[in-house]
């Protein structure tokens, strides 16, 4: 976690250092960005084969943010983000199976191939989607929290105390509904934590051209009364450990916050954009910085992970998203049934109900 | 059944409390709903009944608390949501159209939208053009989302438990000048079901179709009419989606004449789907096309007398049924 | 006129660049227009010309960035405001309905508002619910906005041009399904007049009407029917708003048969509405009904054979005009 | 002015102290205020008497911030506002009469009976609405300033230098709208001051119920680069001193800003408002803060304004105000072709083009 101008929220970084996340959470943790991105070259390349269409996204750079918040969190606790939305969802739990044939539009996809690769849902981990309108998930995220907290004063009586992750893109910053999500926010004093994917580009826009204060964009969650922190996003620990405190704040005040996770998409915006905005230099760096090599060199310099140990981690991985391939590919496609059915819950004139995935069955 | 008088506004808000009371799910989410007892009292009292976790007041954020509302929602609670008007839906047309009626299928069947939209809608208190609108066309376009307009104090809180107790999306539009108005409701817990129209009037010459306050115009219309030995069927469709349109056939089948009244802009209008939907039905049983009485196609004008032509009055509604049944 | 071969889109710039050099007061704005030469490559080339002080990029605001052009234009600016998407202009709902259509009735005369919103509309591209919207249905029921679909590049160029000049707000629909198909389009300036319909493919045994698009699929049924015998007259109306519901009329006239074919969802639609008026114009004059082909009822899902199935497709018009014929 | 946490633009009070406003000028305004009140005094007995119809929001406490921020402008700065504009549209200097005959539905109206109390328009006086939206008018008012530099820059190559206000009401703090106003005025470097009539309460709701950091809402200017100002709106000097500091920053600079202008409504919402969420003492404290009796006694003790002078002036503005009612009863009603006309600019169909209001003419 670097500091900015006013971070408000600082991990007790000394003695979190000192034992830090365990030898082992490191290594489930790089299989976790391994396997996000490895499924994302397989997207890719199934959009290239023209087996994915309409719009889709790709997280490769970014790991590190959705297995870092991830591992932040308690498995029940919520999670919401924008269109690229594949790693929050692999790294939440989602078999990639799901995702691999939601994008080929399948009837085995999380969302039975009618969402596609902007939206991912899955219900059993707690993720409540994908979103395609920029900025429209942080009202939802804002919603999330309420309805957690509701369930425990009003409904349970109880003391889930369950957080809420809102991830947006730095576009999202822009959008009025994200306005109006964090003031509600802080006037109902919500547990929902606003992580801005700041991976400095909507699109082909710098942040700088599209975004007063893009350089200091927590200046703006002080206008809520916001407790920010600007994160690393490019280092799962920091992720880690900058998220942890930030959560556990969140959790013990129900107080929202705002984090400027820094990071950045190492490939276009979607797979038909040339990257004429930026400079290869500029990619060249970031890609110094690739969150999965930057594990891998700490748990092979000072935790004893073999270069065979993590041949095999990265072996285990292909394999997993080659079957996950494989098994979308034999998933059928929808019957035309699906066209109506999902539109209403009840059943009426063509509408026939609606029906869970397979995956919340197996 | 042991019923009494009680305004409008009254039945929206013992549906809201009775629900409330039976389902720790349901809460109330708007401006000015709670210490303000709503902006035009709906919600009195439920504030001190409900305190301020289920009856919540908001700052002017429709986009953002239409939207939290539908995120609570996805996580199974059943919100209320009041716009103050749904001229002021607008501003969260994104949430309203693109989420709520689209998550149940674009998640494949995991969250479903169990949320209730109601205010105020539709023009007649010089108002001005932004405060006017009439929604029910332009929304009733998308799939997803269920509409009704309840015309009674009676449907006003059949219908509202019943979108309260819908596990889909509501776009409940009621009309601020109604909410005054009387009518027996029963002491008794009762619901009225989705798309059943009611016959209002019983007649046999003209089939008289609408929605909400222009039956006032319609019943207005319809006795008038009856002076001159026209006898009108005036069919209170009350919701649009689902629309009964066999009610509404059925009618038409008697009469061979229809009329469709439709507080509405024309184009691309509930007026103009039901026309459509009758001729598909009713072509060989009517006698001459369907006529349509709207809003004038304007802006809702500010002065008095320009507003009051602009309405689907009873003098237009007059002139609808005489020239469509002139060669009856 | 001298001819050549261009892309829809580059018909789109040649409008928008060709009025821009006639007229200071127009310019061209929108998330992407400028440095990224446009999301969909249609201002490619602008900014190098025009500079960014006419060429602007905005951030993801669109009802700020569609706002602050209607100011602009109250101010006789003739802004081009460009939605990447229709689907994306619903956060930006009331600027674009209830500011630029009402402020010249609201300032009674005083301010008009002469601005264009274009962009992408429909579905077709497997891009999911939130990204698949036709808003020809829901926003043509506002008065006090034109509303224009064109279907080749020719009638892209003539049609925007004649919509930067208009003195009244234009929403122009494009289909990013259409934009890299070639046309002929003159060298010549030209413009296509608001309100003519033009008839694509003449016929004498069924009148098909549409807009963008689906005229592709309706030439397509067209053709497929004439080796049945049926040989359809397939209607382009062009603009919406205005509509050329006499081109339409005297078309059904002459077949008796009337099939529309909208890409929007059938309830309160624009094919709804042109049924409605056929009927009333035509009733004398129909042999059956006016059948209405539409998106099904649903919201787009992203599979490829479920999205196909929903749009009003080839198949689904060939079913329509065979049935509403079948007593011909 | 008084000083925020960060207030950015303080006037050079010194030196313009010293000289100040002179006397004629302060005489003025107090006339002008004078106007607005007499004016809301017999909008709200008309409302009683039923012969304004609608919503009728009144100006009544606010009137120094109208005065004040026009005395700060150039005759031809455009301003824009929100529904509670009667105070405006005078103090830009359009004749009460057209106003009254506005409400009263006249075709001698301002919009010729079409817009209403909320919608007032004058272009002569650069007065761009009256709009009933909550925040819609902020991005109105951010094209107006976008308007006024096009101008200048692309077609007459001039420097008009125009600076356009655009005021709010503290709830339209929480429009997305006004978020992304801001956001883009911030990017685009426009001329454009964002001034918000901080009268405490949105209808009901108090300032520190609805929004986040309601004791400080600079700190929300602050996220967007913007210089800010805190300024009493109950002391018309201060209003034009603080005012006047601002908007000769944004007219050298071209850079937008924001005033939280303090001031109070003295009646309810709108006519129909019994004022329960609010205290009695509270109004009565305000009372004191009069922005009339302020200046008045200001004239009175240090300007050599007597009693007599006073009461004329306020006769006169009675007079002139019991004229502009009689001027409005006696206008007609509209037309009903005026249904059909101001629609479209083209004629066509059932519409008949537009033409201009009287007022226009005169
Ligand atoms: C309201 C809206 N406007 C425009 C778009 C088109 N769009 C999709 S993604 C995107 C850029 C978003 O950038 P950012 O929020 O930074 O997210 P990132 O792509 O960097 O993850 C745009 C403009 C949209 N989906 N929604
Ligand atoms: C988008 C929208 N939502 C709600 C309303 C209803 N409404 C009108 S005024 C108002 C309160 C506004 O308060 P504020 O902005 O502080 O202005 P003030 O009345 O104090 O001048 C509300 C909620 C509206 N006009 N527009
Ligand atoms: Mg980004
Ligand atoms: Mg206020």
């Amino acid at each position: 976690m670097t500091t900015s101008s006013k971070p408000d929220i600082t991990p007790q970084s000394a003695s979190l250092k000192a034992k830090g996340p365990s030898t082992d959470l490191l290594k489930q943790w790089l299989r976790d960005m391994l396997l996000i991105r490895e499924f994302e070259v397989r997207t890719m390349q199934a959009y290239q084969n023209k087996k994915i269409g309409g719009f889709c996204h790709v997280y490769i750079g970014q790991e590190a943010v959705a297995v870092g918040c991830t591992a932040a969190l308690e498995p029940n606790d919520p999670v919401v983000t924008a269109y690229r939305d594949h790693g929050h969802a692999l790294a939440r739990g989602m078999d990639p199976k799901y995702g691999m044939a939601e994008m080929f539009g399948r009837i085995g996809g999380c969302a039975k191939g009618k969402g596609g690769s902007m939206h991912f849902f899955d219900k059993e981990h707690h993720m409540y989607g994908g979103h395609g309108i920029v900025g429209a998930q942080t009202p939802l995220g804002a919603g999330l929290a309420f309805a957690t907290k509701y369930e425990d004063e009003i409904i349970n009586g109880g003391v889930s105390n369950r957080v809420t992750l809102s991830f947006l893109g730095d576009g999202a910053l822009n959008q009025g509904s994200f306005h109006e999500a964090q003031n509600l926010a802080g006037v109902l004093d919500l547990p929902v934590i606003f992580v801005c994917e700041n991976n400095g580009y909507s699109m082909g826009t710098a942040i700088s051209r599209g975004t007063t204060m893009g350089h200091d964009i927590t200046s703006k969650a002080a206008g809520y009364g916001f407790d920010s922190a600007v994160i690393e996003g490019m280092d799962v620990i920091e992720v880690y450990e900058g998220m942890k405190a930030v959560v556990d704040k969140c959790r013990e005040t129900s107080r929202p916050a705002f984090v400027d996770m820094r990071t950045y998409r190492f490939k276009g915006h979607s797979m038909s954009d040339p990257r004429k905005y930026r400079t290869k230099e500029e990619e060249q760096q970031y890609a110094q910085d690739d969150p999965i090599d930057k594990l891998a060199n700490e748990l092979m310099n000072n935790r004893g992970l073999s270069r065979d140990e993590y041949d095999v981690m990265a072996k285990e991985v292909k394999k997993q998203i080659r079957e996950a391939t494989k098994w979308a590919e034999a998933s059928p496609i929808p019957d035309i049934e699906e066209l109506y059915r999902d539109v209403y819950v009840e059943k009426f004139g063509p509408y026939s109900g609606t029906s869970l995935p397979a995956m919340l069955e197996d | 059944m042991t019923t009494r008088t009680i305004e409008f506004r009254e039945a929206l808000r013992e549906a809201m409390s009775e629900e409330m009371r039976e389902d720790l799910r349901v809460f109330l989410i708007g401006e000015e709903v709670a210490q303000y007892n709503g902006a035009y009292k709906v919600s009195r009292g439920m504030l001190d009944e409900f305190g301020p976790k289920r009856v919540i007041d908001t700052p002017i954020s429709e986009s953002g608390f239409a939207g939290m509302s539908i995120g609570a929602a996805m996580m199974g609670l059943r919100p209320i949501v009041e716009f103050m008007s749904w001229s002021f839906s607008l501003v969260a047309a994104d949430p309203i159209l693109n989420n709520a009626p689209k998550m149940l299928y674009m998640s494949g069947g995991q969250f479903g939208c169990p949320i209730v939209f109601r205010g105020n809608d539709g023009a007649g208190g010089q108002l001005g053009s932004t405060h006017s609108w009439c929604v029910e066309s332009m929304f009733a376009n998308v799939p997803g989302l269920k509409m009704a307009i309840p015309f009674t104090p009676y449907d006003a809180k059949g219908l509202l438990k019943t979108a309260i107790r819908d596990d889909d999306p509501v776009f409940f539009l009621e009309s601020e000048r109604l909410l005054s108005i009387e009518g027996e409701v029963p002491e008794e817990s009762y619901t009225v079901p989705f798309g059943q129209a009611l016959i209002r009037r019983p007649g046999t010459d003209c089939t008289i179709v609408s929605f909400g306050r222009p039956l006032y115009f319609c019943l207005e219309a319809a006795k008038t009419l009856a002076q001159e030995g026209i006898e009108c069927e005036v069919i209170d469709g009350r919701t649009i989606k689902p629309l009964d349109i066999d009610t509404i056939v059925a009618s038409v089948r008697k009469t061979n004449y229809c009329v469709v009244v439709d507080q509405s802009w024309s184009f691309a209008s509930v007026g103009s789907e039901i026309a459509s939907q009758v001729h598909q039905h009713c072509f060989d049983d009517l006698d001459n096309h369907v006529m349509r009485v709207h809003n004038d196609d304007v802006p809702a004008p500010y002065a008095y007398n320009l507003e009051q032509e602009m309405l689907p009055n009873a003098r237009k509604i007059c002139e609808a049924v005489r020239a469509v049944t002139y060669n009856a």
